[in-house]
């Protein structure tokens, strides 16, 4: 599996496991948003900490999920970006969304 | 420019192969010896070339990539990913950061890690005929290298 | 004989790439999801033949090797390498087991591996002109597959 | 490094690291050959513990061996052969030579 989801007091956690890009990232969509849709969590967490590689299919990823938790009326956050993923984060702008955190931060 | 090695790769414009496409680039380059940083940015720079002619030069067909990886004298990897899709219009555009025709999903950053990821980006695009991205780092040297 | 997927590589015939070439093929057949000694069996016979074009074939002059790989409808991989070096002679006597024209260090087992580690092998072959060797092999099916 | 040579008593081991190939053989040849043709040991083992992968240039490696030790007026002994190689070295007569033991067998 390349994402795995678990909620808890109406907020969902969503994993990301190994490599991001154009051909993974549809499937790891779709799960989180199936989810999400049936949950409609306070809180949407994307996990990093597994990823080993992500391109800008992985920033693709981490806006569209904004817009859809703004529709769904909850909030996004991105956790435990490994450091090896920080310049592509840097320069993505994700900074300005106010979507990413410093909680529970790995290093890799 | 003395080159050192070459090789030569062609593939279907199927999602499946961005992650072959990156492979294959990450083994030939393994030779200069790249940090695990060096070897990730140019994988990078690969994943959004080979992306960018499967979502947008071939877009409603299935196309050919072809990549040439070159290892030129000096210790600088050259890359030039060529596609005979669409073509680009506006290159200066197409460019900009945050800028992409499809939306949705397209963050529009796939140039912008491109130029950064990588010492120099070249675009070459003919409307109709087809684009060709050329992209050089160079790679530090340490200890030994094999050549 | 439907192709789900292919790719064409080209490279120098230097010995540091025949690990390249293990590599790239490694990495296309990968979307299969062999098992471990499956994808060790491929590798070995990429390996010999990839090795004969460099020592046999263009034993006196640096040449291009050329590999694709094909994954066809059911499972199976096809792989030809080829070369435009000297070409064999005599092809049946160059498969036999220990027959090399070499001496010194190659055992002559070359062809006797590829036979062995892969379901088929054909060889195609013009003195002076080059040789062309296809391969095949079936991978298990197991749980999900790629396509 | 992809060979590593220790010796004791007028005995060499020269552990293989890594990938045999046409290419990598070469280096560990020479390295091989320079220490016996030096040492001229009684017993030289060729340690495959460690190896990878091997193509059919890792039997002409020890055929190779086979022959300087019979010159040099020693003896050869293949050790530790993974698993995952058993197969090529069957392919290769090799067990008519009387080179492979069982000594020291590990499971790759
Ligand atoms: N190989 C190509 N063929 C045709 N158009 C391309 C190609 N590469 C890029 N483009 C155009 O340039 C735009 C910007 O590309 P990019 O910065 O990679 O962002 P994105 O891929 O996210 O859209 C694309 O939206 C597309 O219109
Ligand atoms: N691509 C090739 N071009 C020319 N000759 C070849 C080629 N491949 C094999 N041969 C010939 O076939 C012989 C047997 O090959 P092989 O079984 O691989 O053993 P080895 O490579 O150890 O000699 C070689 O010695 C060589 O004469």
């Amino acid at each position: 599996m390349s994402v795995k989801i678990s909620h808890e007091n109406g907020k969902i956690t969503a994993k990301l496991m190994g490599e991001i890009d154009h051909h993974t990232a549809k499937a790891m969509r779709e799960e989180i948003d199936s989810e999400a849709e049936k949950i409609k969590p306070a809180v949407l967490y994307l996990d990093f900490s597994e990823v080993q590689f992500m391109d800008s299919s992985g920033i693709g990823l981490v806006m569209g999920r904004f817009r859809q938790m703004e529709l769904l009326g909850g909030k996004l956050r991105v956790i435990n970006v490994p450091e090896h993923l920080e310049r592509i984060m840097a320069l993505s702008g994700l900074g300005a969304l106010g979507v990413l955190t410093n909680e529970g931060k790995v290093k890799k | 420019m003395k080159i050192i090695n070459e090789t030569n790769i062609s593939f279907m414009s199927k999602s499946n192969n961005e992650s072959f496409a990156r492979s294959v680039v990450s083994a030939f380059v393994l030779q200069l010896d790249p940090t695990i940083t060096e070897l990730a940015d140019i994988k990078t720079a690969v994943s959004e070339a080979v992306t960018n002619c499967i979502v947008h030069a071939y877009k409603y067909e299935m196309g050919t990539i072809y990549i040439t990886v070159r290892i030129i004298e000096g210790g600088k990897i050259q890359i030039k990913i060529r596609d005979k899709g669409c073509g680009i219009e506006n290159i200066h555009e197409a460019m900009e950061p945050l800028f992409t025709t499809m939306g949705g999903e397209r963050a529009g950053l796939g140039f912008a890690v491109m130029q950064s990821f990588m010492d120099k980006i070249r675009v070459n695009s003919k409307v109709g005929k087809g684009t060709t991205i050329t992209m050089e780092k160079s790679i530090i040297r340490r200890a030994k290298n094999n050549e």
